[in-house]
């Protein structure tokens, strides 16, 4: 059974002269209950916009061009902000910010942040109930819980800082939870504490699935099962982990897999613009594939045709060519 | 003890230099005006001795000079002078040494142009006046405008487009010409107020409904003309902070975390406010000249006509009561905000325990 | 909304700020509460006597608040008021018998009482006038130069015995009875049961009047005027008729003052003091008030309907300094007389409030105009004429050096030494007088002459005032309307009495004309300086006079201006009528607490 | 320079530098094409007329010929008071926020001091003892060396930060002296906020100098824009309605002052991204 649900999902920003900038490009994709899909791309290849969309929070000037995002069979489309904002967000879906965010307000303590969490989604609930619920919650991670909860966030080290924020976004046990590169910006020790603290939350089943946005490909590799790379905001390619990892058949996913494994291989420095060029403009995509002018199989009618999903290998791919 | 402490060790180390900075204030405000070659006797003397003879006036000019405490007198009373028979003047030095014993006595002396008023008569009573308009004034045109600054900058739209290209305008106009405006206008033209004074002619102040009401009527062109302009100015610095605070990590997190609007809301009003609250503490020195200005287009019973004419006159009892006043006011304001921020702010106290200072 | 919302929380706020601290502000002097108000038709309201403060009350201070300073006669009395109009004497505490050049004769009035109930008395008069012989300080000490001794003798005045006070005027002294006139309508006599024992309680008798002068005398005075003080602040002072006032009977037959209280409110800018008037919050006020003419259709009125609007009391001069070159040379302080635009200084500066200025410092109007001479005026006065002042400097040898605009650049004498441009010390910030130097300033360079605005704050101007430190300096000498004009106008101009050099002090002739012992020393000024006080026959006294004002107008020691109204006030008769004016002159255009002023408060009426 | 093209492509802050062009066109060009007598021509308060446009003030001055040069003295005191407080306050601020300890609470102790001490008191007290009294040169100093507090405030604060980025630690560590690190490594990055808060300077030293004239302390031998304003309220303008003695003065004010602060707030929109969305 499906718990998530994207159907052909489109996103724009509009600018202050009306002119429409396509963000997202008909994405689609499901996801099954207990399922980790992993979303990889480069930086403006609008993953943290689909992250947006994905939740049903449109802040002007990024508004759904078309498509549908439904949760357990919920649409969040069409619905208006205070409905996302009380039934939704945090709720059904929540969101673990990058790890380079400081992402908690510098001038609450960690234990009124969470109130707030509760006491915006829940009626009632008086002061003492919701601190047991914090310290038996924030108990589970293995943290001085007292300590935590009093801090102001600048008294919190950056991995307690990012963990506080796991416990914050998970307190109200979601269906889902979208983490948008959590260990970013985190020293490496910290990076697998958290990363241990999420799976350790799974397992607790505190939240089920999840979708796991990452440069780090070889950490996609051994927790999602499936995985996403977006390029341009499209999805070019979709599959397991296996297969993308191992076998992949777009030739963007292709120069991304050589410039991430390399980079395994002890050449962390090197990053994924290993490959010629840049991504093209929003404001102006090219007609046809919109990898086209740094594809190293580039055909000519690849510049006039769009490219569509096919099944190819077992898995989806947006190219005409790939086999 | 203090190392222990962080909050008791910022409170001290803020304490410990407005204490020196006071005391600084104090030296220069006593020595400042005695640098100028103006001579407070001579400003007398230019009034009472009109059409005394030369000996006459010299008499007169010498018992001021000995009743102010500027020159030397010996154990009877009588001027010490010097070979050519001139007063031997009291050094500069001397004179602070017996201003200092007086203000820890709590006297601040006499005034040399309201003789034989004391300073502090004088000040108590202008400044209740003072307080009275510069106060509330302050404190509401504070919240007013950051409260709609932080509104434009978390809505934007319409709102905003309308509201902070007037916010903008209004704080431009010079708040003395504003002041002016609303006289001609409100008080001139349409009669609608009192064009000057804090009461009404016929009345004397007393704890009476009638004194209170005509206060009030009285009160409003002057409140309005430094309300609206403060609040306008501090719109506009709400408004750019809350921009920022808006773009900020912790916002967005709140959104995504669905945290409720008007607890967003307040997060940002909040963080927003309180580099705002340091730039109300640290103008307050800045807004005495306003007072001042406020007072003389509205004939405002208060403190800041004479601070002026003391300067003017070089009346030094009373330039250093009010600049001490003044002083101490502007540093506990400072300070509170500091101690108030560093309890608002824990990054404030985080960065004091840093740096190590 | 919100707005006012908080408008109306910042009133209330306010509000309770203020009722935290009323009751500091003001000083109320007796037990009566007045907080209900004063009824307007009973109340007279009147400004621009007192500016700043009110400090003190105490009729022995250097400068108490109005109405104890200067001339105000309505809570203590001098013994006679002077009459601007007609320049004779008008009893009050005292009867003028006879005056000569050896003494002035004065019967007390026996019904004069003090507040308590205490009758007014020689001893009364002479603690005041001799106060000076005990302490050097007392603000009355330069009596005695003028006054030797006050001889006491009883006499019979209508029935009743009165006391005869003889001023003997003191040859050996300033041998000066003009002054002793001036002192008799000056001086306010106070009660000396008061003070004697306040003066005899204190140890140490060198401190002991210093003492006393710090006393603010502010509650429940004794006073002998017609008005008592009942309560003041810094924004008022309110005074209460006294109804049991000796002189009702016996000097305004039986009537008493019509407004039962006199408020003067203290205003910090001279425009309100108009808006007031207009508005009818203010019936009279002593203040400049500029195009009065606009303001008629408010009902503010002056005592000529028409321009000049007032009687002209002073004149303000540039005084220039005789000892600094090249104001030491006749022909140059001629030609700056010659250049100056007299007509623009009285329209722009002063609002045409005066009648033209005629060469010399007499006027040519008023008491003192019986000692003008057109002639003289004509023959010998410089008057505006820009070409003649170019003839003299010329003819001296000066020349102007002009710059390719044909504006002035600088001037050189006749040796081809370059001339120092000259400034005008001027306070700054007194609009009148700032325009006032503005405008001749524009003058002087018109005709060649190479002079500039010199705006110093006011300490700095009265600092440097006595000690001569200055090129040109705006000065209105003897501005005092007294019996002694215009003696004492050529005197604060002229006289080389005490004279000083220039570092040192000298309160007249601050231009240091005439230097004694110097070569143009003329020994005739002083000599008629000195000899016209005690002149009686009053064509003697014309020639005196006349010779005088000659070697003023051929010697131009400094530049007379204009005239100026003193002791002058518009009024409005929105509440109170029957102001004296040209057309119904019962009292002189005095202020109406002021010499023979004071008429004017038992004739007003209230407005119907 | 990819900044300067995002300003002018900025709305408002063409608005602001129009507005402000216009006046600074009044008061340069002015004089060149406008005869500016400020000598007595005329009567007192005349209303305009077609000699004079915008009538006469109290003492018959043309008001349009006051009106340039007050605005050039206004300018000019802006100007002066503007870059004495910005340079004086960037250099303390810099050096405060750089250096921090002991020399930041002394410099912090300073700034502290010119905060408690009005600035109307320093200039009388100033001026007193000066022989040449209150020049406009005078003026604009001392406002700018009052006010360079809130630049070194604002500096200070963004001194600080930078002092604990990489490249500033890599150039301590290579052995440069702190006054090339200053200019070399931290002027370059605050540059236009520098410039943000000399606007802003401007504008106050135009405002500071109105009022100072206001309370009737103004230069003594010249017009400015506030001894304009101070001669129409002691000569009775208001009470009499003679708008033209100080409503254009006003106007002009709030035009200047108006644009600058236009200027600064879209010059924030475009240096600040954050603010740009």
């Amino acid at each position: 059974m499906s718990t998530f649900e994207v159907e052909n999902l489109s996103l724009h920003y509009l600018t202050r002269f009306g002119q429409k900038i396509p963000a997202v490009s008909d994405v689609s994709f499901t996801m099954k209950q207990g399922e980790i899909l992993g979303i990889a791309g480069e930086s403006g290849c609008g993953k943290s916009t689909l992250v947006n969309g994905l939740m049903g929070l449109f802040i002007p000037p990024l508004y759904p061009t078309s498509g549908d995002v439904r949760v357990s069979g919920e649409s969040l489309m069409n619905r208006s902000p205070a409905d996302i904002r009380q039934n939704i967000l945090g709720r059904k879906v929540s969101m673990i910010p990058q790890g380079a965010f400081n992402a908690l307000n510098p001038t609450r303590r960690v234990k009124d942040i969470a109130a707030d969490m509760i006491s915006s989604h829940e009626q009632g609930g008086n002061k003492k109930e919701i601190n047991e619920r914090l310290r038996s919650r924030f108990d589970l991670f293995g943290m001085d819980t007292e300590k935590i909860l009093n801090s102001f966030p600048i008294q919190l080290t950056a991995g307690e800082r990012q963990r506080s924020v796991i416990g914050i976004a998970t307190l109200l046990n979601p269906q889902m939870v979208i983490a948008d590169e959590p260990t970013s910006a985190l020293d490496v020790t910290t990076q697998k504490s958290v990363i241990r603290m999420i799976f350790d939350l799974l397992d607790k089943k505190v939240f089920s699935t999840m979708i796991f946005i990452t440069h780090e490909l070889p950490l996609l590799r051994h927790v999602a099962d499936n995985i996403a790379i977006m390029y341009a905001g499209e999805f070019v390619e979709k599959g397991t982990a296996e297969q993308i990892v191992f076998d992949p058949r777009h030739p963007y996913t292709k120069a991304l897999m050589g410039a991430m494994l390399s980079a395994e291989e002890g050449q962390r420095q090197k990053k994924p613009t290993a490959i010629e060029g840049a991504p093209p403009s929003l404001a102006n995509l090219p007609h046809g594939c919109r990898f086209a002018a740094r594809c190293p199989m580039v055909r000519p009618e690849c510049k006039q045709n769009k490219q569509e999903i096919r099944i190819v290998g077992g898995r989806q791919v947006r190219c005409d060519y790939a086999v | 003890m203090f190392k222990n402490n962080p909050t008791l060790r910022y409170i001290s180390h803020r304490a410990a230099w407005y204490f020196l900075t006071f005391l600084v204030a104090v030296t220069i405000n006593f020595f400042l005006p005695r640098l100028g070659t103006a001579n407070p006797v001579d400003i007398i003397m230019g009034k009472v001795g009109t059409g005394l003879d030369t000996e006459a006036a010299k008499d007169k000019e010498e018992s001021y000079l000995k009743e102010f405490g500027l020159v030397e007198v010996n154990d009877q009373g009588e001027l010490l002078r010097d070979e050519a028979g001139k007063p031997v003047k009291t050094s500069n030095i001397k004179q602070f040494g017996r201003y200092l014993v007086m203000c820890f006595q709590g006297d601040l002396g006499t005034s040399f142009l309201n003789y034989p008023k004391k300073v502090t008569e004088i000040i108590k009573d202008a400044l209740p006046w003072t307080l009275a308009l510069q106060i509330p004034t302050i404190i509401f045109g504070w919240i007013v405008g950051n409260l709609l600054g932080a509104l434009a900058a978390y809505r934007r739209g319409v709102f905003d487009r309308i509201f902070f290209p007037v916010a903008l305008a209004i704080s431009s106009i010079p708040f003395f010409a504003f002041g002016m405006l609303l006289v001609y206008v409100f008080a001139i033209n349409l009669g609608w107020f009192p064009a000057m004074g804090g009461y009404a002619g016929d009345l004397i102040p007393s704890f009476s409904l009638t004194f209170f009401k005509s206060a009030a009527y009285f009160y409003v062109l002057p409140f309005l003309s430094i309300f609206l302009i403060l609040a306008g100015g501090q719109a506009i610095g709400m408004r750019s902070m809350g921009i920022y605070e808006l773009g900020t990590d912790y916002i967005k997190c709140a959104k995504w975390f669905g945290i409720k609007e008007n607890k967003v809301l307040m997060y940002l009003f909040r963080n927003a406010m309180l580099p705002q609250l340091t730039g109300l503490a640290l103008s307050l020195g800045s807004m005495i000249g306003g007072a001042l200005i406020t007072e003389m287009i509205f004939s405002y019973p208060g403190l800041g006509m004479a601070i002026l004419t003391a300067v003017q006159g070089n009346d030094y009892p009373l330039i250093q009561g009010c600049t001490l006043l003044v002083t101490v006011s502007v540093l506990i304001a400072n300070f509170t905000v500091d101690i108030l921020i560093g309890f608002l702010d824990p990054r404030v106290r985080a960065g004091n325990q840093m740096g190590g200072k | 909304m919100r707005g006012m919302k908080t408008t109306a929380l910042g009133i209330s706020l306010a509000l309770t700020t203020l009722l935290m601290f009323s009751g500091c502000g003001s000083k109320k002097t007796d037990s009566q509460d007045n907080s209900s108000g004063f009824p307007r038709s009973k109340t007279l309201y009147l400004g621009g006597s007192q500016w700043g403060d009110p400090n003190s009350f105490n009729p022995l201070a250097d400068s108490p608040a109005w109405p104890v300073n200067d001339k105000f006669n309505v809570m203590y009395e001098p013994l006679l008021a002077y009459n601007t109009q007609s320049g004779q004497f008008e009893p009050i505490l005292g009867r003028l018998v006879s005056q000569n050049s050896d003494s002035v004769v004065v019967i007390l009035n026996p019904a004069a009482k003090w507040s308590d109930g205490k009758p007014v008395t020689s001893v009364d008069v002479k603690f005041i006038f001799e106060l000076g012989r005990r302490y050097k300080s007392a603000p009355t000490t330069y009596a005695l130069d003028f006054i030797s001794e006050i001889k006491v003798s009883q006499v019979d005045e209508a029935g009743v015995k009165a006391e005869q006070l003889t001023f003997v005027v003191n040859k050996a002294g300033r041998n000066n009875p003009l002054v002793v006139m001036d002192l008799l309508q000056g001086i306010r006599i106070v009660p000396s049961h008061v003070f004697e024992p306040k003066l005899a309680a204190i140890a140490d008798q060198s401190q002991a009047l210093s003492d006393i002068q710090k006393l603010k005398i502010d509650s429940v005075p004794v006073v002998s005027g017609p008005y008592t003080l009942i309560s003041y602040s810094n924004e008022k002072i309110v005074l209460k008729r006294r109804d049991d006032y000796w002189g009702n009977a016996a000097l305004h037959a039986g009537k008493m003052p019509k407004p039962e209280f006199i408020i003067h409110p203290i205003f910090k800018s001279n425009d309100h003091f108009s808006i007031a008037l207009q508005k009818g919050d203010l019936d009279a006020s002593q203040t400049f008030i500029p195009r009065i003419w606009l303001k008629a259709k408010e009902g503010v009125k002056t005592w000529y309907a028409k321009e000049p609007y007032f009687v002209p009391g002073a004149i303000p001069m540039i005084f220039l300094n005789n000892t600094k070159y090249p104001m030491t040379d006749r022909n140059f302080r001629r030609a700056m007389g010659f250049a100056l635009d007299y007509k623009a200084i009285k329209e722009l500066a002063v609002s045409g409030y005066s009648p033209d200025i005629k060469p010399g410092i007499i006027m040519s109007m008023g008491v003192e105009s019986k000692y003008y001479n057109d002639e003289d005026a004509k023959k010998f006065g410089t008057t505006f004429d820009a070409a003649q002042a170019k003839k003299i400097l010329t003819a001296a040898g000066y020349k102007s050096i002009l710059k390719a605009d044909g504006s002035l650049d600088s001037m050189v004498d006749a040796k081809g030494k370059r001339v120092p441009t000259l400034y005008i010390k001027c306070p700054a910030g007194w609009s009148d007088w700032e325009a006032i130097v503005k405008i001749t300033v524009k003058s002087f360079r018109n005709a060649g002459i190479d002079v500039r605005e010199g705006f110093v704050d006011a300490g700095l101007y009265w600092q440097s005032l006595p000690t001569g430190d200055w090129d040109l300096i705006l000065h209105k000498p003897a501005s005092s309307v007294s019996p002694s004009l215009p003696w004492s106008r050529f005197e604060a101009v002229m006289s080389s009495r005490n004279w000083a050099k220039v570092g040192e002090k000298m309160n007249e002739n601050q231009g240091r004309y005439n230097q004694p012992g110097s070569k143009n020393f003329n020994p005739k000024v002083d000599s008629l300086l000195k000899v016209i006080p005690t002149i009686s026959d009053t064509a003697a006294l014309k020639t005196a006079y006349r010779e005088l004002n000659v070697i003023f107008m051929e010697d131009q020691p400094v530049l007379p201006l204009c005239y100026l109204p003193e002791q002058f006030y518009q009024f409005s008769d929105k509440t109170w009528t029957n102001w004296p004016t040209e057309t119904n002159p019962y009292a002189p255009p005095q202020l109406p607490w002021v010499g023979a002023g004071i008429k004017t408060l038992w004739n007003l009426e209230l407005a119907k | 320079m990819k900044l300067l093209m995002n300003l002018l492509k900025s709305p408002s802050f063409l608005l602001g530098a129009g507005l402000f062009f216009l006046t600074i066109l009044f008061a340069v060009v002015g004089p060149l094409v406008y005869h500016i007598d400020l000598n007595t021509t005329a009567g007192s308060y005349l209303p305009p007329d077609s000699q004079f446009r915008l009538g006469t003030d109290n003492l018959g001055r043309d008001v349009i010929a006051m009106l340039i040069s007050g605005l050039r003295s206004s300018l000019y005191v802006g100007f002066l008071a503007g870059t004495i407080a910005t340079v004086v306050g960037t250099f303390l601020g810099v050096y405060a926020g750089f250096k921090g300890g002991w020399i930041d609470d002394i410099i912090n102790l300073v700034t502290n001091l010119f905060l408690v001490i009005p600035t109307f008191v320093v200039l009388i007290l100033i001026s007193s003892s000066l022989k040449d009294g209150r020049s406009l040169t005078l003026i604009g100093l001392i406002i700018g060396m009052t006010t360079w507090t809130w630049s070194a405030r604002a500096v200070r604060a963004q001194s600080a930060s930078l002092k604990s980025r990489d490249h500033i630690a890599l150039a301590r560590i290579n052995g440069a002296g702190t006054f090339t690190i200053l200019v070399k490594h931290i002027l370059p990055y605050i540059a236009s906020y520098v410039f943000m808060v000399f606007i802003l300077q401007v504008a106050s030293g135009i405002l500071s100098e109105a009022s100072i004239s206001m309370i009737g302390l103004g230069p003594y031998e010249t017009v400015s824009l506030g001894t304009i304003l101070n001669d129409a309220m002691r000569n009775e303008a208001l009470g009499d309605g003679v708008w033209w003695a100080f409503m254009p003065a006003t106007a002009i004010i709030t035009m200047i002052v108006f644009a600058l602060y236009v200027i600064n707030t879209s010059m924030e929109g475009v240096f600040n991204p954050r603010l740009r969305k």
